[in-house]
């Protein structure tokens, strides 16, 4: 596996795919190695060296890989490439792309947030504005759009407009002190959910609400559960955007295993469970009980079809 | 002859007020032309939030006839500069871009609507480590002893910080940044006072290390088990009563330890600079370290000294980055707050008071920058971003030409026997 | 600034040669060394330390492919420490080679994929306008300095950060953002920009490209300008001696921009050169701290062109090495970064190296 | 109080070996000894500010040891530097209790306690200063004054003053030497260093004579005279003045009228300056240090812009012009401090002899330099100009002082040459490089140059000078042929008239 920057402890986006690696060490007894990029020149001597050491499979994480990994792949027709967040088209025959349908998740999530916030305020932020960052706050959005909707209320989304594609973005994917300063800015426009999508990032938002109490403010985790990844300030989250990295990942390397492996793409839904929105924890109370049923309903709603987003 | 003497200057300092005055007028009519023409509505500057125990109402300015006025008035200061060609006009110019950057305020915020207090707050925040930064620069050039390493010193203070505090708790985890400050503070101090290398390469050359030697132990020690890098913050201490007074209160008494302490440090070394014998002594060493070594203080022990208290005030500042805000130790987390620091420093003119407001302003465009990212005014936000920065160069610039820094600055001292 | 007492005259005496062979091969040799030494106290086992030990040398001139990417990565490192050694004989201190590389990187790619040029044409003017916009970016520093004594330390600094925002900025402009796409990712140059990779026939895989070779050439530019040239001299005497320099009819601020200039155009080379030769396009971070370690490649060159000739390759080295070192022993680049500053601080304090290794100094 | 066997030496030089002095309360004792002698290094082993390599100091008959100026200042020992250690920026009080402060709580300074204490001398011994001025607003004068305070601040009883008339106008050092009789008055023990022979003879009560780091000599002022002293100095006879035949002045080489110079901070450092040089003229510029001359010459030679004024060469005019356009007019520049100005330390022998002419065709190809060409230059200049040294390739500052300053004097005077300004060419030169460069600038002037010569050892000026004017503040005040008595140049220079 190559990361992208920001480590593999960055307790999300490259976390995630790394516990899929581990599990499958666990589960298969393969061996694994690691690489972190620290800039974006590291992407192709990275990816070569792995070539070189021989590995059956090469995972790259990150949308931004998504360059170098099709000339490495192209370069090495003969080892087997897959890339998350990142799909090809026309497909490469060596490299297996996973996307997520993250707004699906999204959505969810910010029906809830906008039926839990006292303040009708609610905000997000992301990495840098690209697909996978944004794919998020267009479904959290969405949601909250939709809550207004069936609901009649005005609940507003500040740091990200759907139809601008514009929004709050801290242009790096390591700096908790601008997750916290991002996070301070929403809270002082008056949000109490606030939504960052920028890995590590939100980390930092997760302190201010922790400093806060979860009462002030409450955040939304993205990737992974962050209950689990950061038991520490497991109170502030009000649920997470579970991308399911490390299922597919897990999968990708058994069907390599099994032979079955073939290049192209794959995307996670609410459906295929590749997505979906983590339990609300010990925030449940806030949860009001047919809060949670409407949103239920809405999930199987998005997988018949019968919900559209972005309307 | 004299008087011709006398004639000449007035000469001069006419011709000056003239320029400047011309360009206060200008800006006042740029004010006008591109942020005031053309714009309605009214921007709302809240002030405090419905929680708070008196609430204020929220500020609102008609943005058309604000920004009008404001530019009038710089114009109209222009032109009494030029007409009443006073000794002192720093005041107008102060005054001048005070009104602008409040007609640009009002400008981004027509029609919406954002909290000032809370901007406000964050200045305050944002300002502390570049005021710490300031604080331990002056502590060494005032002993003549240019330290470019800060950015590093508060990078090992951060880091410090973040892993002692995880292990120690947060109150030992800051003493232990402290000492890891001045250790940087001893290592600089050894290589420019004993070795006498030359002073800007040895602070670059700390800042490197510590940049290396962080992300690694961060990469060795801290990815690979990460309870070492989450330290308990210091919550901010809501001074009784000063906290409920409207916006000030937030604003100063709201704030954890770093703020107050910053404020505390800063009226400390004035003290110590200016009214002790000991500050007497350093300024001295630092102004002519020969003479200070006739009269028997040691030059060498001086700058030791004042070199390593300011490595613990900046491993201090270094601290605010993990203990003072998250707890947590990012790679290159400082980004360059040592540097904005030593402007601060200049802008300060080696006072620490100076130095403080000097923070203050590069605290305010920092926050200014992220409220205008939410405000999404046509500017992009990269060009926000860049504000802070600009306003070192303009500084560093504008000011560093008639600041006089200590007369020994930069030099290496040769102790014969 | 005092650092030229130690790149005093290097020609002859013994003296000299302790100061640019001796010292700075054992510097080297020490940092290495203290380097694994953390690596073990921080908790890594002796056979891991060794393990990294061969891989540094491995991965740096194991193989052609590895002499190959230690030749790519001292590329860069060698124009820019070129421009900061010019820098130090004027007296100023360059820190500003990185966001230099930023703009000349940016134009490069600018002209790399705007125009349809013959394949030689094209791959000149793609460096020229690169050199210029690091020129016209490190002339600001000089003309501050020179005009109002801004310290370009200072200076320099900031306008690195400002750099990484424009070329945040620039990577959003959509004539400029690679089609279909909406992060941060300039198109890619065209093919006649690029510069060829010189040991093709061998294997199309060797990075290393012709922007090596002109490397080479540029030190022995530079070697000529500072050393048989009036301007190298205006330089040196400036570096030296400011008063001084006024008397003998040298415009010290003139000589303070041009040396400013000359410092960013080679950095902007630099950037260029990664450019055409390496990355094909930009992408935030594509100039990867270059213009840091360039630093310390011109302190370790002793500000001497061959020196830093040497420096560079010695530092292309350690990073080429240093990522074999993260292959096959797991241990982080920034070990690299920690040796490189014990290299600087060694070099800078040839006291320390006197004293610890006294009997080579007999 | 008693120096037994004191020796001291600095790499190659011996500054001091085995000196033997004594001095007793209530006297004064005058040392003498050319530039280098070893006068300042011995004083600064007296106080503390280098230890001697042998030999003992006693007090009042008991050994002593100093490894600091504190615990010299503890023996009642103080020094008023040949430059003074005053801070600039400080004021006169902040400077005198320096190290010594008197403080409250809290080590607060008490202000208004050391303000009493300083008063309290300053009228016991009649030095009077206002405590609260900024030193450097103040007249050199007056920083003596401080000074000197500054030492019996810390209850001195041994007082030295290395060269302290240097600096001063003849009417200060008049008052000067009050002060020290005064101070004598009061039982205190007296060193005085100086290279000014009438002055010893006038007021000490017995002299040594140092040279090249051993006492050569004491006499006593009644018994002795200046020629004596002088050989003491020296080791032989010397010619203290330069034999110059009269010369009929040619036709005007410079001319200025009318200079004036604002300095930095607003103040006319120059006001209506009128002046003329000829050919076959050497024009002396008399004056106490800080009078204008460093700003004149600075203008002169374009280093300088002036504010109003005109200055022509040769009949024609120029206003701010660069320095290597002067230059290129035959305009030989000898400036007043050869490291700061003259030479660049680390730049070998060649390099600094074509300092100023390194872009001429002879040394330079459009942009490429000619080294071999350099090389002769070099050679040739240290030849010429007996520079000593083994090597042109080693760099500038390994070569003394007297060394460098022929180095220099050789570049600026070998090469074609219409016009010589010199100042201070023989300032920290020995006796014996004096008379050579003296004989230089004479024969220069008999070769149809016209020299201006800005120096502050009026000796100087009046042995070699044709005309001589006299700057004060500023201002030309007065205009003397050369055969002027000096004393009455010496009240010019004070700005009487
Ligand atoms: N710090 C030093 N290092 C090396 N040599 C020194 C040092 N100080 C003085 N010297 C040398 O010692 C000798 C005596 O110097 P000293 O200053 O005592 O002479 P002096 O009699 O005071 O001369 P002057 O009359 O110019 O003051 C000179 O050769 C001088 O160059
Ligand atoms: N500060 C110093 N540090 C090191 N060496 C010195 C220093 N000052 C003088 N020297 C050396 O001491 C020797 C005498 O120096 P100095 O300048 O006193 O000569 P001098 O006695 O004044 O003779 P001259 O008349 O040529 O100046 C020279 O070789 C010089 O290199
Ligand atoms: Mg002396
Ligand atoms: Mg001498």
């Amino acid at each position: 596996q190559v990361t992208d920057v920001g480590g593999v402890d960055d307790k999300s986006f490259n976390q995630t795919a790394w516990k899929g690696v581990q599990d499958a060490v666990a589960k298969h007894g393969i061996d694994s190695k690691l690489l972190e990029s620290k800039s974006e020149t590291d992407y192709e001597p990275h990816l070569n060296s792995m070539v070189n050491a021989g590995c059956d499979v090469i995972i790259a994480v990150g949308f931004l890989m998504g360059e170098a990994t099709k000339n490495a792949a192209e370069a090495n027709k003969d080892s087997k490439f897959t890339i998350i967040d990142f799909a090809y088209d026309p497909t490469v025959p060596n490299i297996l792309g996973q996307v997520f349908a993250t707004d699906q998740a999204a959505f969810l999530a910010g029906y809830v947030s906008a039926g839990v916030s006292k303040t009708g305020i609610v905000g997000t932020f992301g990495g840098i504005n690209i697909p996978p960052v944004t794919g998020f706050m267009d479904g959290f959005a969405w949601g909250v759009k939709h809550y207004n909707k069936v609901k009649g209320k005005n609940v507003q989304v500040l740091g990200w407009d759907p139809d601008a594609k514009e929004g709050l973005f801290t242009n790096n994917f390591d700096s908790t002190d601008d997750g916290k300063a991002f996070a301070q800015n929403l809270y002082d426009e008056g949000a109490d959910i606030v939504m960052p999508v920028a890995g590590p990032v939100g980390l930092g938002s997760a302190s201010l609400a922790d400093e806060l109490g979860s009462d002030k403010l409450k955040i939304i985790g993205v990737d992974g559960d962050w209950t689990q990844t950061d038991p520490a300030r497991k109170s502030v989250y009000l649920t997470s955007v579970l991308k399911k990295m490390d299922v597919t990942v897990l999968s990708v390397i058994e069907s390599v295993k099994s032979g079955s492996y073939s290049g192209g793409v794959t995307v996670g839904t609410l459906e295929n469970g590749g997505v979906g929105i983590a339990p609300y924890h010990d925030l449940s109370s806030e949860v009001s009980s047919e809060l949670a049923s409407e949103v239920e309903a809405l999930r199987k709603g998005i997988i018949s079809g019968s919900i559209v987003m972005n309307k | 002859m004299d008087n011709t003497i006398k004639n000449n200057i007035e000469e001069k300092k006419t011709k000056k007020s003239i320029i400047v005055g011309l360009c206060l007028i200008v800006l006042g009519s740029i004010i006008y032309i591109f942020l005031g023409l053309n714009i309605e509505g009214y921007a709302t500057f809240r002030l405090s939030r419905p929680t708070d125990p008196f609430a204020l109402p929220n500020l609102i300015l008609p943005a058309h006839s604000f920004i009008g006025i404001s530019a009038l008035l710089i114009a109209f200061f222009g032109g009494r500069i030029i007409i009443k060609a006073p000794k002192k006009f720093t005041l107008f110019i102060a005054l001048s871009f005070f009104l602008a950057i409040a007609a640009f305020l009002v400008w981004a915020t027509a029609g919406k609507s954002f909290s000032l207090t809370g901007m406000l707050q964050a200045t305050v925040v944002r300002a502390v480590p570049i005021a710490l930064a300031a604080m331990a620069g002056i502590l060494c050039e005032r002993v003549a002893v240019i330290n470019i390493g800060i950015e590093g010193m508060l990078l090992a203070g951060a880091f410090a910080g973040a892993l002692f505090g995880s292990i120690f708790g947060n109150f030992f985890g800051l003493i232990l940044a402290v000492l890891v400050g001045g250790f940087f503070g001893f290592i600089l101090a050894a290589l420019v006072v004993t070795f006498r290398v030359d002073q800007i390469i040895a602070g670059v050359a700390i800042n490197i290390f510590v940049l290396g030697i962080t992300s690694f132990l961060t990469s060795h020690l801290l990815k690979s088990n990460p309870e070492l890098n989450d330290a308990p913050v210091f919550k901010s201490i809501n001074l009784p009563v000063l906290s409920d007074i409207p916006v000030l209160g937030p604003v100063l008494f709201k704030q954890n330890i770093f703020v107050y302490f910053s404020i505390f440090i800063v009226i400390i070394s004035t003290y110590y600079l200016f009214k002790t014998a000991y500050g007497l002594r350093a300024r001295a060493v630092g102004e002519h370290p020969k003479a200070a070594e006739t009269l028997g203080i040691s030059v060498l022990k001086t700058r030791f000294h004042h070199v390593i208290m300011g490595g613990m005030i900046a491993g201090f500042g270094g601290a605010w980055f993990t203990l003072g805000s998250v707890g947590r130790f990012d790679e290159g987390m400082t980004g360059g707050r040592g540097f904005i620091g030593l402007a601060a420093m200049i802008f300060g003119r080696w006072h620490p008071v100076g130095a403080l407001f000097a923070a203050l302003i590069f605290g305010f465009a920092d926050s200014l920058q992220q409220k205008l990212a939410i405000l999404r005014t046509p500017i992009p936000s990269e060009f926000l971003a860049m504000a802070p920065y600009l306003v070192t160069i303009i500084v560093v610039a504008g000011i560093v030409g008639n600041a006089k820094p200590p007369q020994a600055i930069g030099q290496a001292y040769v102790k014969e026997n | 600034m005092k650092i030229f007492n130690y790149f005093g005259n290097y020609f002859s005496n013994r003296e000299t040669f302790q100061e640019i062979i001796v010292i700075p091969v054992f510097a080297t040799l020490l940092a290495i060394f203290l380097g694994l030494l953390l690596l073990i106290v921080s908790g890594s086992s002796n056979e891991i330390a060794l393990k990294a030990l061969i891989a540094l040398f491995y991965g740096s001139f194991g193989s052609i492919s590895s002499i190959s990417e230690t030749l790519t990565a001292a590329t860069p490192l060698i124009f820019a420490a070129l421009g900061i050694a010019v820098g130090f004989k004027a007296g100023l201190f360059n820190i500003g080679a990185e966001g230099q590389i930023i703009l000349g990187g940016m134009a490069a790619v600018i002209i790399g994929f705007s125009f349809q040029l013959p394949f030689f044409i094209h791959l000149i003017l793609i460096l020229l306008v690169g050199a210029l916009f690091g020129a016209l970016y490190a002339f600001i520093s000089g003309w501050l300095k020179a005009t109002t004594g801004a310290h370009e330390v200072i200076t320099t600094i900031m306008l690195n950060l400002i750099a990484y925002r424009l070329l945040d900025f620039f990577l959003r402009i959509p004539s400029i953002q690679k089609e279909g796409r909406n992060d941060p990712i300039s198109k890619s140059i065209l093919d006649t920009a690029e510069l060829p990779r010189i040991l093709y026939f061998l294997d199309p895989n060797l990075r290393v490209h012709m922007g090596f070779l002109i490397a080479i050439f540029a030190v022995l530019i530079v070697y000529w300008l500072i050393f048989y040239t009036t301007i190298g001299y205006e330089f040196r005497a400036v570096g030296k001696n400011l008063e001084a320099s006024r008397y003998s009819g040298i415009s010290p601020s003139m000589t303070i921009i041009l040396a400013m200039s000359i410092a960013g155009l080679l950095a902007g080379l630099a950037g260029a050169s990664q450019i055409a030769g390496v990355l094909g396009r930009a992408t935030p971070g594509f100039s990867a701290g270059i213009g840091f370690d360039a630093i310390a490649v011109a302190l370790l060159g002793r500000a001497h062109p061959i020196g830093v000739l040497f420096a560079g390759i010695l530092f292309g080295a350690l990073i080429a090495g240093g990522r074999q070192m993260q292959v096959s022993a797991d241990v982080s680049l920034d070990l690299i970064t920690v040796i490189q500053a014990l290299i600087i601080i060694f070099i800078a304090a040839p006291v320390l190296i006197r004293k610890l290794f006294p009997w080579i100094f007999r | 109080m008693k120096l037994h066997e004191i020796s001291k030496s600095f790499g190659p030089v011996k500054a001091n070996s085995n000196i033997n002095l004594t001095v007793d309360r209530g006297e004064i004792l005058g040392l003498l000894g050319e530039n280098g002698a070893g006068k300042t290094t011995l004083m600064n082993i007296l106080t503390g500010l280098y230890k001697p390599d042998s030999g003992k100091i006693l007090i009042d008959n008991q050994l002593r040891e100093f490894h600091n100026p504190r615990e010299a200042n503890k023996n009642g020992v103080g020094m008023v530097h040949q430059h003074f250690m005053l801070v600039p920026v400080f004021s006169v009080t902040e400077n005198i209790i320096l190290g010594e402060e008197p403080t409250k709580r809290f080590n607060k300074i008490d202000l208004e306690n050391a303000k009493n204490k300083v008063l309290k001398i300053s009228s016991e011994y009649k030095l009077d200063v206002d405590p609260d001025q900024i030193i450097e607003k103040l007249p050199v004068g007056i920083q003596q004054r401080v000074e000197i305070i500054k030492i019996l601040f810390r209850d001195a009883e041994i007082l030295i003053f290395d060269e302290p008339t240097a600096v001063l106008t003849p009417q200060e050092v008049v008052e000067f030497f009050e002060i020290i009789k005064n101070l004598k008055k009061t039982g205190k023990a007296i060193i005085f260093i100086t290279h000014k022979l009438h002055e010893v003879l006038e007021i000490c009560d017995r002299i040594n004579v140092l040279r090249r780091g051993k006492i050569v000599g004491e006499e006593y002022p009644k018994k002795t005279d200046k020629k004596k002293l002088a050989e003491l100095m020296v080791g032989r006879t010397v010619n203290l003045r330069t034999s110059r035949k009269k010369m009929e002045q040619g036709e005007v080489l410079l001319e200025v009228n009318g200079l004036s110079i604002l300095s930095d901070n607003k103040e006319y450092v120059l006001s209506n300056v009128d002046l003329k040089l000829h050919k076959n003229e050497i024009l002396g510029i008399a004056g106490v240090q800080g009078n204008g001359q460093t700003e004149l010459v600075e203008a002169l030679t374009g280093l300088r812009s002036v504010s109003s004024g005109k200055i022509s060469y040769f009949g024609k005019e120029y206003k701010n012009f660069s320095p290597r356009k002067i230059h290129q007019l035959g305009v030989r520049h000898i400036p007043e401090d050869r490291q700061k100005q003259g030479l660049i330390g680390e730049f070998s022998l060649t390099e600094n002899s074509i300092l100023n002419t390194y872009y001429e065709e002879e040394f330079s190809y459009n942009i490429t330099l000619n080294w071999t060409n350099a090389k002769i230059e070099a050679k040739k200049i240290i030849e010429k100009f007996d520079v000593r040294t083994n090597s042109e390739n080693i760099s500038a500052n390994k070569l003394s002082g007297g060394n460098q300053q022929k180095l220099l004097i050789g570049r600026e005077m070998s090469r074609s040459i219409n016009l010589l300004i010199a100042s201070q060419p023989t300032r920290g030169v020995d006796v014996g490089s004096i008379e050579y460069i003296h004989n230089q600038i004479v024969f220069a002037r008999n070769k149809g140059i016209g020299v201006i010569l800005n120096s502050t050892e009026l000796e100087e000026i009046i042995a070699l000078s044709d005309r001589i004017i006299v700057l004060f503040e500023g201002k030309v005040i007065a205009e003397f042929p050369s055969d002027t008595d000096p004393n009455i140049i010496g009240l010019a220079m004070a700005g009487e008239n």
